[in-house]
C-alpha cells in the first residue's frame, strides 16, 4: 500500500502543479478508525493527508456528479469505481476528457466496516492494527483479531477485474499484490450457491434483511450511478410510494432500484458499506450482472458500449414468454 | 453531609457547563438504595408487574431496545456503552397512524386512533437519552398546540437510566450541558458499582419506585465515593470538549458563510444521522387508502433530505446541500436556543458513528467556533 | 361522537361540505370551493379564532392535505371560500370533484393580517395573480359595515398576467364602484380588451404613490413581485416596520411540528404567515 | 408522464384487505392485463367480437406499447393484492413504433429472474406476444394464465406485514 501511496503522490503532484486539474479527487483519515473521507487536493500541501488503502469504502465517482461539465478534474479510482465512471461516460452524465483517471490495482478488496461491526456484535473499537491479514480491534474491555476474508465485501471476495481497464495514468502494480494468486472460483459462485435454496428460504433471507431498513437512502446516495433528480421513490405525481416502513414498501424500493440497475451496476458495493442498518443485499444486485452475463452476453462494462436494457438484439432469448398451447 | 458534599462535586464538574443539569428538586427525595447485582432480576420481575419494560436486549449483532418479557429469562443489563439507535421510537414511532377514516357512499366517517398504553419504564438508558426526551418534552409541547400522540405516551413513561460508566469514544455530552451521570429528565437513576447498583429516586413521579426498593439496603458513604470515583473518570474519559456558549451567536453570524460549502461537500443527504438521532423529530404525513376506506399516517422524515421542503410549485428553498447542512446545524444550536432556550443536541455522538461519510458533527461545530471567533 | 375532544387533537379535521365550485380565471387551473361545515359545533368552533390572512389545511381523504390560505372573511358567516390553483396531487384531486363531496378541514392557522395594529390607519394593498386570496377576505373584512369606519383610506393595487386572471371579477366589480376604497387593477402587458391600467404592479404601485404617513402596506403575490415591490415601497417613504408580507413555505401539520417551514427559527406555519419586512430581515432566510 | 388517475384506479379497484375477506372455495383469481394498443388490445377485443369465451377474471389496462410498461408498475400491482399479471404487446418485429417490444422483452426477463431470484412464485407476473389476428391466442393465454393463477392460491406476497 506504501508503494502504491508513493507513487500517487509523484502523479498527483504532477497534476497539481501543473494544473492540469482543478483538483484531485482521493481519501484522507476521518476522525473515526476505519471511516477515510473523500479528500479534495486543491494545493501541493494536502497530498501529504492523502491515504490509500484497504479501507477506502466510498466510490468518489458520486462526487464527480455535482460538477459542472468542463471543469478539470482528477480523481484515484479502482477498477469497479472506474468501470462505473464508464457508466456515466456512456450515459452522457460525465465527459470524458473533464476527468483524470489515476486507476490504481486493487489486492484483496474493501473492507465492509459493517461486517468488522457485526463481527465485534455492535461495540465499538477505537483501534485497530494491522498485521498481515490479522486484523486486531480494540475497544473498551474487549480484543479481537479477525481475519481479513471475514470482513472484505462480499463483491471483493469473488471479484476477478482488478486492473484498471480505462486510465490517464496507471499506478504499477506493486510486488505484494503480485503475490495474490487468481484462485480458480467462478465470479458468481455466491449466487450460483444462493439460488440452490428453495424459494422459500432465498424469499426469508430478503424479508430478514430488508426488514432493518429505515428507508434513509444511503444506498442509493452513495451509488454513483442512481443520479435521476427526482427518484421514483420521491416522486409525488404519481405517488408510487408513501415511504411507510411496510415491508412492502422497502422490497418495492430496493427491487425497483436493483431493475434500474440491472447491466449497469458495477459492484463496487458502496451502498452495501453505507447502509448504517448493515442491510446485505449485494446478492440482488449480483444476481442481475450474472444475468446480463448469461442472457445477453454482456459480462463487463466498457467504454462506448450501448447499455444492456438501452439496447437489444432481434434474437434475444425468450422462453419465459407464455406461449399459448 | 454526604448531600452536601455531592453538590459541591456535582457544581465542580459543571462549573464548565453553560448550563447547570444540578436538578434541585433532586434533594428532596433522599431515597437511595443498594441493589447487589444478583437481586437485580427480582428487581426487576418487581416492576414487571405493574408496568410494562423497554430495556437493551441482545438482538442480532447488536443490543437493541425492545420490550422484556422477564418470565422466560433472566434479565441483566447487557454490555454496552450506548446504543446504536436511540429509544426514541417508543415514544415517537417512525410509523404512527394519526387517524383512520370510513368512507360512506359519499360521506366520510372519521375514526379517531384508540390505542391502550400501559404504564412503562424505559430502563437503561444513559444520560444523554434522558436530555433527548426532556427536549422532545420542550419541543411537542411548545406553542399553542401540544402533541396528543406523543404525550399520550409519554404520559405514561418512566424513564430509569444506566448512568454511563465508559462513554464511546465519539461521545460529547459535556460540550452541550450534559455529563455521564447526570440524572437530568430521569425519574430514577442506576449506578453501576460494579458488583451493586445504586438506585436513586430523582423526579417527583420517580417515588412511585419507593415500594419495589425498600427491601433493599440504604447507602453508605464508600458506595457513594465509589459512585463519585466512576463519575469523575467516566467525564475523564471524554475525548471532545468545545465551548459551546457563544454558539447562538456565532452562527448568528455565519449564515451567508462559505464555511458551508466546505462542511457540506461530503454529505450525500442521506437520512442516516437524523434517524438515529434521539431528538430529531421532523415527521411527514401521508394517506394510505383503499376502497372502504383509509388511514393517515406520520412517519420520520429527514431535513437532509431534497424533497423535505420541495413545494408543489417547484420551488425549493433548501434546494442544494449546503443549505440543508446548515439548516440541520441551526436547528440544532441555534433555532432551539431562540425558541426554547435549549440546545436541541444531546451529544450523543450517533450520527457521527452512522454517517457513511463521516461527516463529523464536532468537526463542524469545531470550523464554526473557529470561524466565528476569526471573525 | 365527543366532539369536544376530537376538536382538542390538533391533527384530527372537521368536515365539510362542498357547496360551489366555481372557475375563477380562462385556463380553469383556478377554482373557488365554497365549504359548509357539517356540524355546528365545529363551524363555532373555527370561526372562534378565524381572521383574515390565516390558512386552513384541506384534507382530501386518502390522498393527503394541503395548506391553503383562506379566501372568505370572518364576516361572511356560514361559509369559506378557497380558491385552489391545480399544482399538487391534493389540488388536482380537488379540481376533480363535484359538488356535494366531503373534505376534512383544519383550522385556521397562523397569525393573519395584523388588524388591530392597523385601525386608524391607511391601508395599502398590493397583490399580484391568485395569491390575492387572503388580501381578498381582508378587503371583505375591511369594509364590512362594522369595521370600515375603523380604518383610513383603503388604496388596492393587484395586478395580473392578463384580464382572464383576475380572480373574484363579481367583488372587484363590487369595490370599484365603492368610493370609498382607491381600487387600481392592472395587467403586466397590453390587451384589447382591457381598458384600465397597463403595468408591473411595482410600477403602478409607483404611479399610485400611496402616502406612506400614519400607513401601512399588506404585500402578498409571487416572489419576484414582492422582491421588486418592497424597494418601491421603501422609496415612497414606508418604513419596514410599516410593511408586511404573506410568505409561503411547504408545510404538512400546521401546527409547527413537522417541522419544514421554517424561515430562520420562526415557522411560516404558527409564527406566519404574515411577517413585518422589520421581522423578515432578522430572521436568517435560506 | 405517467396517467395518474389510471395508476390510482389501480389502487381503489382492489383493495388489499378483500382477498382476505373471501373464503378458499369462493376465491376467484384477479389479474390485471396491461395490453399494447395496437396488438394485444385489438385481439382482446377480436376474442370478444368473436364471442371466444375465456375466464373473465382479467382486467384490462391499454398501453401505448408493451414497451411503455415500467416494472415497477407491474410491482406495484403485486403490492396492492392482484394475483397475476400480465403484460401483452406485439409480436417481436411488429411493434407499431419499430422497436418497443424488443426493449420491453428485455426488461420483462430482467423482472421475471428477479422476482424468482426473491422466491416469488413464478407464474404471478406473465408476458405474451398477441397480434390484433389473433383472438383465439388471447383466450387462450388468459384460460392458461387463470388455471396457473388458481393453482398459485390468493396473492399473499406482501401481506404479512399488515
Amino acid at each position: 500500500m506504501e508503494e502504491i501511496r508513493k507513487s500517487l503522490n509523484v502523479i498527483v503532484k504532477s497534476l497539481i502543479s501543473e494544473k492540469k486539474v482543478e483538483y484531485v479527487l482521493g481519501f484522507e483519515e476521518g476522525t473515526l478508525p476505519l471511516k477515510p473521507v473523500p479528500l479534495y487536493i486543491e494545493k501541493e500541501e494536502d497530498i501529504d493527508r492523502l491515504i490509500w488503502n484497504e479501507y477506502c469504502n466510498l466510490n468518489l465517482v458520486k462526487f464527480l456528479l455535482e460538477e459542472p461539465h468542463g471543469k478539470k478534474i482528477g480523481i484515484i479510482l479502482k477498477n469497479c469505481e472506474i468501470r462505473s465512471l464508464i457508466v456515466l461516460i456512456n450515459e452522457k452524465q460525465i465527459n470524458r476528457e473533464d476527468i483524470v483517471i489515476i486507476g490504481v490495482p486493487c489486492s484483496y478488496g474493501i473492507i465492509d466496516i459493517n461486517k468488522v461491526s457485526k463481527l465485534l456484535d455492535g461495540k465499538e473499537f477505537t483501534e485497530f492494527k494491522k498485521n498481515g491479514n490479522d486484523y486486531t480491534f480494540k475497544g473498551v474491555g474487549f480484543k479481537k483479531i479477525i481475519k481479513l476474508q471475514d470482513i472484505l465485501s462480499d463483491s471483493c471476495a469473488y471479484c476477478k477485474d482488478k486492473n484498471p481497464v480505462e486510465y490517464d495514468y496507471l499506478v504499477e502494480t506493486p510486488n505484494e499484490f503480485k503475490k495474490i494468486k487468481d484462485e480458480d472460483f467462478d465470479e458468481y459462485f455466491d449466487v450460483i450457491e444462493f439460488e440452490k435454496k428453495t424459494p422459500k428460504e432465498r424469499w426469508a433471507y430478503f424479508k430478514k434483511e430488508l426488514e432493518k431498513c429505515t428507508l434513509c437512502m444511503a444506498c442509493r446516495n452513495a451509488c454513483p450511478l442512481c443520479y435521476c433528480k427526482l427518484c421514483f421513490i420521491d416522486s409525488n405525481q404519481p405517488q408510487w410510494f408513501d415511504k411507510t416502513d411496510d415491508l412492502s414498501e422497502k422490497m418495492l424500493f430496493h427491487m425497483t432500484r436493483a431493475i434500474h440497475l440491472a447491466g449497469r451496476c458495477t459492484g463496487c458495493e458502496a451502498c452495501t458499506r453505507a447502509c448504517p442498518e448493515g442491510i446485505d443485499i449485494h446478492l440482488l444486485y449480483k444476481k442481475l450482472r450474472k444475468m446480463t452475463k448469461d442472457r445477453w452476453k454482456v459480462d463487463k462494462i466498457e467504454l462506448g458500449e450501448p447499455s444492456v436494457l438501452g439496447s437489444y438484439k432481434i434474437d434475444d432469448p425468450q422462453e419465459f414468454m407464455v406461449k399459448e398451447d | 453531609m454526604v448531600k452536601k458534599r455531592k453538590k459541591k462535586k456535582e457544581k465542580q464538574e459543571n462549573q464548565n457547563n453553560q448550563k447547570n443539569q444540578d436538578n434541585p428538586k433532586d434533594q428532596q427525595y433522599s431515597i437511595e438504595k443498594i441493589i447487589p447485582k444478583d437481586k437485580f432480576d427480582s428487581l426487576i420481575k418487581g416492576l414487571y408487574k405493574d408496568f410494562k419494560l423497554i430495556v437493551p436486549k441482545e438482538a442480532e449483532n447488536e443490543i437493541e431496545f425492545d420490550y422484556l418479557d422477564p418470565e422466560n429469562e433472566k434479565y441483566q443489563f447487557p454490555e454496552y456503552q450506548n446504543l446504536r439507535v436511540s429509544p426514541k421510537k417508543f415514544l415517537f414511532p417512525q410509523k404512527e397512524v394519526l387517524y383512520s377514516f370510513e368512507k360512506e357512499g359519499t360521506g366520510i366517517k372519521i375514526k379517531e386512533k384508540e390505542e391502550k398504553i400501559d404504564d412503562q419504564i424505559i430502563f437503561g438508558i444513559r444520560s444523554c437519552d434522558a436530555r433527548s426526551y426532556k427536549i422532545l418534552d420542550t419541543f411537542f409541547s411548545s406553542g399553542k398546540y401540544s402533541d396528543p400522540y406523543y404525550f399520550s405516551k409519554r404520559n405514561k413513561t418512566l424513564l430509569i437510566g444506566l448512568a454511563c460508566n465508559d462513554p464511546m469514544s465519539t461521545c460529547f455530552c459535556t460540550s452541550v450541558g450534559g455529563a455521564p451521570f447526570s440524572s437530568e429528565g430521569l425519574d430514577a437513576i442506576l449506578y453501576d458499582l460494579g458488583d451493586n447498583y445504586i438506585f436513586k429516586i430523582i423526579s417527583e413521579k420517580g417515588i412511585i419506585f419507593e415500594k419495589y426498593v425498600k427491601e433493599y439496603p440504604d447507602v453508605n458513604k464508600v458506595d457513594l465515593k465509589k459512585k463519585e470515583e466512576l463519575a469523575t473518570s467516566a467525564r475523564g474519559k471524554i475525548q471532545f470538549e468545545i465551548n459551546l456558549d457563544n454558539i447562538e451567536k456565532d452562527l448568528d453570524s455565519l449564515f451567508e458563510s462559505d464555511i458551508w460549502t466546505k462542511v457540506a461537500r461530503r454529505c450525500l443527504s442521506c437520512g442516516a444521522c437524523s434517524y438515529v438521532c434521539p431528538t430529531c423529530h421532523c415527521f411527514d404525513v401521508q394517506d394510505k387508502s383503499d376502497k372502504s376506506g383509509g388511514k393517515r399516517v406520520r412517519i420520520w422524515d429527514n431535513c437532509q433530505s431534497s424533497i423535505f421542503t420541495l413545494e408543489a410549485s417547484g420551488h425549493n428553498p433548501r434546494n442544494s446541500g449546503k443549505e440543508r447542512t446548515r439548516q440541520r446545524i441551526y436547528h440544532k444550536f441555534n433555532y432551539y436556543l431562540k425558541n426554547y432556550k435549549i440546545l436541541g443536541c444531546v451529544g450523543c455522538g450517533r450520527c457521527i458513528k452512522v454517517c457513511p461519510t463521516n461527516r463529523d458533527l464536532r468537526e463542524s461545530l469545531k470550523i464554526v467556533v473557529e470561524t466565528a471567533e476569526k471573525a | 361522537m365527543n366532539h369536544k375532544h376530537e376538536l382538542d387533537n390538533p391533527y384530527i379535521p372537521s368536515l365539510v361540505t362542498i357547496e360551489e365550485i366555481n372557475p375563477e380565471n380562462e385556463v380553469n387551473d383556478l377554482k373557488t370551493f365554497k365549504l359548509i361545515f357539517n356540524e355546528t359545533v365545529d363551524k363555532e368552533k373555527f370561526f372562534e379564532k378565524f381572521k383574515p390572512g390565516q390558512f386552513a389545511e384541506i384534507t382530501e381523504f386518502g390522498i393527503g392535505e394541503s395548506p391553503i390560505g383562506i379566501a372568505s372573511s370572518p364576516t361572511e358567516e356560514d361559509y369559506l371560500l378557497f380558491t385552489i390553483k391545480k399544482t399538487g396531487k391534493v389540488t388536482n384531486r380537488l379540481h376533480d370533484s363535484k359538488k356535494g363531496k366531503m373534505v376534512g378541514i383544519r383550522g385556521p392557522f397562523g397569525n393573519g393580517w395584523p388588524l388591530k395594529e392597523a385601525e386608524g390607519k391607511n391601508l395599502v394593498i398590493i397583490g399580484g395573480g391568485f395569491a390575492f386570496t387572503t388580501l381578498r377576505s381582508l378587503i371583505v373584512y375591511l369594509i364590512h359595515r362594522n369595521n370600515r369606519e375603523k380604518f383610513g383610506d383603503i388604496t388596492i393595487v393587484y395586478g395580473c398576467r392578463n384580464p382572464g386572471e383576475f380572480c373574484y371579477k363579481k367583488d372587484l366589480e363590487e369595490w370599484g364602484k365603492r368610493d370609498d376604497i382607491n381600487l387600481n387593477l392592472t395587467i403586466d402587458r397590453e390587451h384589447p380588451d382591457w381598458k384600465k391600467l397597463v403595468g408591473f404592479v411595482p410600477t403602478i404601485t409607483k404611479e399610485v404613490a400611496p402616502s406612506p404617513k400614519n400607513a401601512m402596506a399588506f404585500v402578498c403575490g409571487p416572489p419576484i413581485m414582492i422582491k421588486y415591490t418592497s424597494p418601491v415601497l421603501q422609496e415612497l417613504g414606508f418604513k419596514d416596520e410599516q410593511i408586511f408580507l404573506s410568505l409561503e413555505m411547504r408545510m404538512k401539520c400546521g401546527i409547527g411540528k413537522c417541522g419544514r417551514c421554517n424561515v430562520g427559527s420562526k415557522f411560516v406555519c404558527i409564527d406566519g404567515p404574515v411577517f413585518s419586512q422589520a421581522e423578515l430581515k432578522v430572521l436568517l432566510r435560506d | 408522464m405517467v396517467d395518474t388517475k389510471k395508476t390510482e384506479e389501480v389502487q381503489v379497484i382492489i383493495p388489499a384487505n378483500e382477498i382476505d375477506k373471501v373464503s378458499d372455495e369462493k376465491w376467484e383469481p384477479k389479474i390485471i392485463a396491461f395490453l399494447c394498443n395496437w396488438c394485444s388490445y385489438a385481439g382482446a377485443d377480436l376474442a370478444g367480437v368473436s364471442r371466444i369465451q375465456y375466464p373473465p377474471n382479467v382486467r384490462v389496462v391499454r398501453v401505448p406499447c408493451s414497451g411503455r410498461i415500467n416494472p415497477l408498475f407491474i410491482l406495484k400491482s403485486l403490492q396492492v393484492g392482484w394475483d397475476a399479471v400480465l403484460v401483452s404487446g406485439c409480436h417481436p418485429g411488429d411493434c407499431h413504433y419499430i422497436s418497443g417490444n424488443y426493449y420491453a422483452r428485455r426488461k420483462f426477463s430482467v423482472l421475471d429472474d428477479l422476482l424468482e431470484f426473491i422466491g416469488i412464485d413464478k407464474g404471478r407476473i406473465n408476458f405474451s406476444w398477441v397480434s390484433a389476428a389473433e383472438g383465439e391466442a388471447f383466450a387462450k393465454v388468459i384460460r392458461k394464465i387463470t388455471k396457473k393463477t388458481r393453482q398459485l392460491g390468493p396473492n399473499t406476497i406482501f401481506k404479512e406485514d399488515q
